[in-house]
């Protein structure tokens, strides 16, 4: 029963090589655009096989869908520019070719005489369980064992809105097409499920597959269709509430972080009784910060007064 | 034993109009063409599917899921397709003018 | 021959795809897609780090690190792309 | 220490650039106010830190009370204190500048609100890293440093800076993720990502992938040649304090990470480290080359911070087979008088463009406005950075040549002293034109000599020259946790 699924595995690992060559052979941005999804969804699917089933997610949703949509709309207000300006030469191209060949080749051989049975860390999360709060692994290790990290993960997103907002001023984009009235129809009838959706996998997160960065994710795609369907417009009113939005979650961990440290306790050391419950106030304020945040960094520009005739239809 | 039969055969067969869909993506000459092909296979084939995995599920839960999935799915590929549709006949009458 | 072996070598001929995108791609969004491609070339290692032979449990770390990483990458993509997006906006006001 | 209570300064160390950046972020109107606040917090926070750690040695914080591998240690040594110290110190000045050169006159609303956040996060990252003891969390760390970097390279937002911040940005990312893959191989081959599981670790072809792809992208990072190509441009037209943090802070936190990590990790072969000496004899003639050649100030600024990482590097090949237990201190001794010096100079260099007008070299003789502090300043962290006596970069100098020449490396000993020979040839470029007034017809106008923002490049400058006398103690407190002896 074993052989099927292997050959599967290979098929699969040659359809995810060859989509990264096409990603950056084929002619059209568009196209190229469309096969990284693609590439994505299948890398995704690898992780499935791996028995990574939280990591298949974060990078449907993020790395492949947000990422994705991301790259639509930047090539939307940059169509107008020649697909490739210059041609590298060619000797150029077959050197770096050779030096990532070789690179390919030092990796493959060092990877193949490593035996793939580390014990790892997993006895250590396994043995800890009990006292992280949370039931999951992956949860564990994010919201507790690692927490610094992910705390440090969440600054990263915070530095990039507070880069972007800074990038992009007073930027006049090209007009959004208009979708019509089944789009919105739908994003109606989409809303609500999202929603619940998104909530749920925040909430499942700390028994199983699922958690803050998925079910954010999930919660950002609700910012894009209001957006698309101008459901809803940024304001230059309303930047307070985003500003308020995108500090949220740094603001709570950081501030759980430091202040269950006292009385013996370390930074990050919550106490036993109320980790689950502090765990998932942090979780629960990061989602809304990654939501917000993705669905900013989607609408790029920061809202500024602008002229009277921008406002107007 | 047979209830998983039956289920591998609808799986196979969700699985072919897949395929049959994505041959007609690739073949056919022109945007609406590829979206007719596409859209009535690939629904067709989603709903086989669903239909398949729902009868391997283990708890009522579970088929519930899959029943939503099924019906999110379906409804957004119907939307997408509207889209592009649409986007290709504004795209022509542009043109056409 | 294991899952493992098999998506290792994957990943490692994705990363080195990504990279040679990177060094010789002059297309702006492109490049960007090549560093993607990168970073999910590293996300199959760690993740191939992670499995073990089912029915073992794999190392939930690594996947930790993982979904980490991803977070961090669509966070420098946004950055990028805003910076390309502004680009192309500065260069098209002084060519008219 | 008993008078330091509870709290656990490396946490504080972090956390409170990071409570900065989101006041500043969420109150835009008083961004500057609570930005210079909370920068002037964190110094206190690193001085406590010094002294616990000259009291107690090494502090170690097991965030969370899981101690690796599973949970993150912070660490603090004398190394990293040290260099926690050169950060605040030398952002606490850049900090006042930065109040004159984004006064309301100056810069626009916006560039004074998103200084002061992009800033702080920057801090964070940097004094993150400095402690980290986790290549993961390194990885995180540089992403941190990585997108402030950029935010603070567009600043001025203009054609060029976009440009350069795009090309910084595309080399940044691709050092964090070539970095990541090394961290990939790292747990593929160890199960675990914290130092001492490298210290212990035996030799493996995973690691020598792991050393190479981190080295690799640590290099890109720093911008040693050949791969330096998006330095010049990113901090030449970057505004003048995102010059400084760019040039004196943010790459010496890739060098700092390549030291540690080469300690831990030893090259397999003497002949990678005298390839890496080689590439910064390379950086230092081809950067002075480039800064000859350059017709603008701040772009001759930028080539010196080439030639410098260069000559880092030089100091970091002369360990040879010896290992770094001796050349560390050379390399630490450079990175801080380079700190302390760039971006003094760099300010220097804004001030001068501010008040002239423009930095053409060429015409800078020609305007009838003499900066004459600016000038001085300018001059002085040149000496600084050239290695004359008694400055700090004299006495890094003087350290990597006594080194070299013991372990009989003449090789090394003439590439420095080439270097330093560039050093002079390029920066009296600079200096010649500020001492000859025979080409300006009209008599000097209405004398701007001095101002108070002249005060901050100043001390730096000046501490530059000084902190030299107090090199001796600054290597003594560096040894404290034995940084590069036994196992941390």
């Amino acid at each position: 029963m074993v052989e099927p699924l292997l050959l599967f595995d290979a098929l699969l690992g040659l359809a995810i090589a060859a989509l990264a060559v096409a990603v950056l052979t084929v002619h059209d941005r568009f196209a190229m655009i469309v096969l990284f999804i693609v590439f994505g969804l299948m890398s995704a699917l690898a992780w499935v096989r791996l028995s990574a089933p939280d990591v298949a997610l974060a990078e449907a949703a993020i790395g492949t869908g947000l990422t994705g949509a991301l790259l639509l709309t930047t090539l939307h207000h940059i169509r107008a520019a020649p697909a490739a300006p210059v041609p590298v030469p060619g000797g150029v191209v077959v050197a770096n070719l050779g030096l990532c060949a070789l690179i390919f080749g030092g990796l493959a051989f060092a990877f193949l005489l490593t035996p793939l049975q580390a014990p790892g860390l997993a006895p250590a999360v396994a043995q800890n369980m009990a006292a992280s709060g949370v039931g999951h692994p992956v949860t564990a290790v994010l919201l507790n064992f690692r927490a610094y990290d992910t705390l440090m993960e969440v600054v990263v997103l915070l530095a990039a809105i507070v880069a972007v907002w800074m990038v992009e001023r007073g930027t006049v984009q090209a007009p959004a097409p208009v979708l019509g009235e089944i789009y919105r129809g739908f994003s109606r009838l989409a809303l609500p499920a999202i929603v619940v959706i998104g909530s749920y996998l925040l909430w499942v997160g700390a028994q199983a597959p699922g958690g803050a960065f998925q079910g954010g994710a999930v919660l950002a795609a609700v910012g894009l269709l209001l957006l698309l369907g101008r459901l809803y417009r940024p304001q230059p009113a309303h930047r307070p509430f985003a500003r308020a939005g995108f500090v949220l979650g740094t603001a709570v961990f950081a501030g759980v972080a430091l202040l269950v440290a006292g009385g013996g306790r370390l930074p990050f050391e919550y106490p036993a009784a109320h980790a689950k419950t502090l765990i998932l106030l942090i979780e629960g304020m990061v989602t809304i910060s990654i939501a917000v945040t993705l669905a900013a960094l989607f609408h790029g520009r920061e809202p500024e007064a602008v002229p009277v005739s921008e406002k107007s239809e | 034993m047979l209830l998983d039969l039956l289920a591998l055969a609808l799986i196979a067969v969700g699985a072919f109009f897949f395929v049959a869909g994505t041959i007609g993506l690739l073949r056919f000459p022109d945007t609406l063409c590829r979206l007719h092909a596409l859209t009535k296979a690939d629904g067709l084939g989603l709903g086989l599917t669903c239909l398949g995995v729902a009868l391997l599920a283990g708890t009522a839960g579970e088929v519930v899921r899959i029943v939503l999935i099924w019906f999110f799915v379906a409804t957004s590929s119907a939307v997408c397709g509207h889209l592009i549709a649409r986007h290709v006949r504004r795209a022509a009458n542009a043109g056409g003018r | 021959m294991t899952s493992g072996l098999i998506f290792g070598l994957t990943g490692i001929a994705v990363f080195a795809i990504g990279l040679f995108g990177a060094l010789v791609m002059v297309e702006p969004l492109r490049r960007v897609l090549a560093l993607k491609l990168c970073s999910v070339g590293a996300g199959f290692l760690l993740v191939v780090g992670a499995w073990r032979e089912p029915p073992e449990a794999p190392d939930p770390v690594p996947h930790a690190l993982v979904i980490t990483g991803i977070v961090v990458m669509i966070s420098a993509t946004a950055v990028a792309l805003a910076l390309i997006r502004r680009l192309h906006m500065l260069e098209r006001d002084t060519d008219d | 220490m008993t008078e330091l209570p509870t709290i656990d300064w490396p946490t504080a160390v972090v956390f409170a650039p990071l409570a900065g950046a989101i006041l500043a972020f969420a109150w835009p109107r008083r961004a500057a106010a609570l930005g210079l606040a909370s920068v002037l917090v964190t110094a206190g926070a690193v001085a406590a830190l010094a002294l616990q750690v000259l009291a107690e040695g090494a502090v170690l914080t097991r965030l969370g009370n899981w101690g690796a591998p599973l949970g993150i240690d912070l660490r603090a040594d004398g190394l990293s204190t040290v260099l926690l110290a050169m950060t605040v110190g030398v952002g606490a000045f850049v900090s006042l500048g930065a109040l004159d050169s984004y006064a309301p006159a100056r810069a626009d609303d916006r560039t004074r609100r998103y200084f002061w956040p992009l800033w702080l996060l920057l801090l964070t990252g940097l004094n993150g890293a400095f402690l980290s003891t986790d290549v993961f969390n390194l990885y995180v760390m540089l992403e941190v440093i990585a997108l402030a970097a950029v935010g603070l390279t567009v600043l001025g937002g203009g054609r060029a800076a976009v440009r350069a911040g795009l090309d910084y940005m595309y080399a940044s990312i691709l050092g964090a993720l070539l970095f990541l893959m090394g961290v990939g191989f790292v747990y593929l081959e160890l199960g675990r990502l914290d130092f001492a599981g490298l210290i212990a670790a035996e030799p493996a072809p995973a690691l020598t992938a792991a050393l190479a792809l981190m080295i690799a992208g640590l290099l890109l990072k720093t911008a040693l040649f050949p791969l330096h190509f998006w330095l010049p441009g990113a901090h030449a037209n970057a505004t003048a304090p995102a010059s400084a943090l760019l040039s004196g802070l943010v790459v010496k936190v890739s060098l700092y990470v390549f030291l540690r990590l080469t300690q831990y990790m030893p090259l397999p072969d003497e002949l990678l480290v005298t390839l890496i000496g080689a590439l910064g004899a390379g950086a230092i003639l081809w950067g002075g080359i480039q800064a000859l050649r350059a017709e603008r100030l701040k772009l001759l600024v930028a080539w010196s911070t080439v030639v410098q990482i260069g000559l880092i590097f030089v100091a970091f090949a002369r360990a040879g087979q010896v290992g770094l237990a001796e050349s560390w201190k050379a390399v630490a001794l450079l990175i801080l008088a380079h700190a302390v010096a760039k971006a003094g100079m760099f300010l220097a260099a804004g001030r001068i463009k501010d008040e002239v007008g423009h930095d053409r070299i060429a015409d800078l003789d020609r305007s009838p406005i003499r900066p004459t502090l600016a000038q001085f300043t300018f001059a002085l962290a040149a000496i600084s950075l050239i290695g004359l006596p008694p400055s700090l970069g004299f006495a890094g100098k003087w350290v990597l040549m006594e080194g070299a020449m013991a372990a009989g490396y003449w090789h090394w000993v003439g590439v420095t002293m080439i270097g330093t020979l560039f050093s002079v040839a390029y920066f009296s470029r600079v200096l010649a034109s500020f001492l000859r007034f025979d080409r300006m017809r009209s008599p000097v106008a209405e004398h701007q000599g001095w101002a108070l923002a002249d005060a901050a490049p100043l001390i730096l400058a000046l501490s530059a020259l000084g902190l030299g006398l107090a090199a001796a103690p600054i290597l003594a407190f560096m040894e404290i946790g034995y940084p590069f002896g036994a196992t941390p």
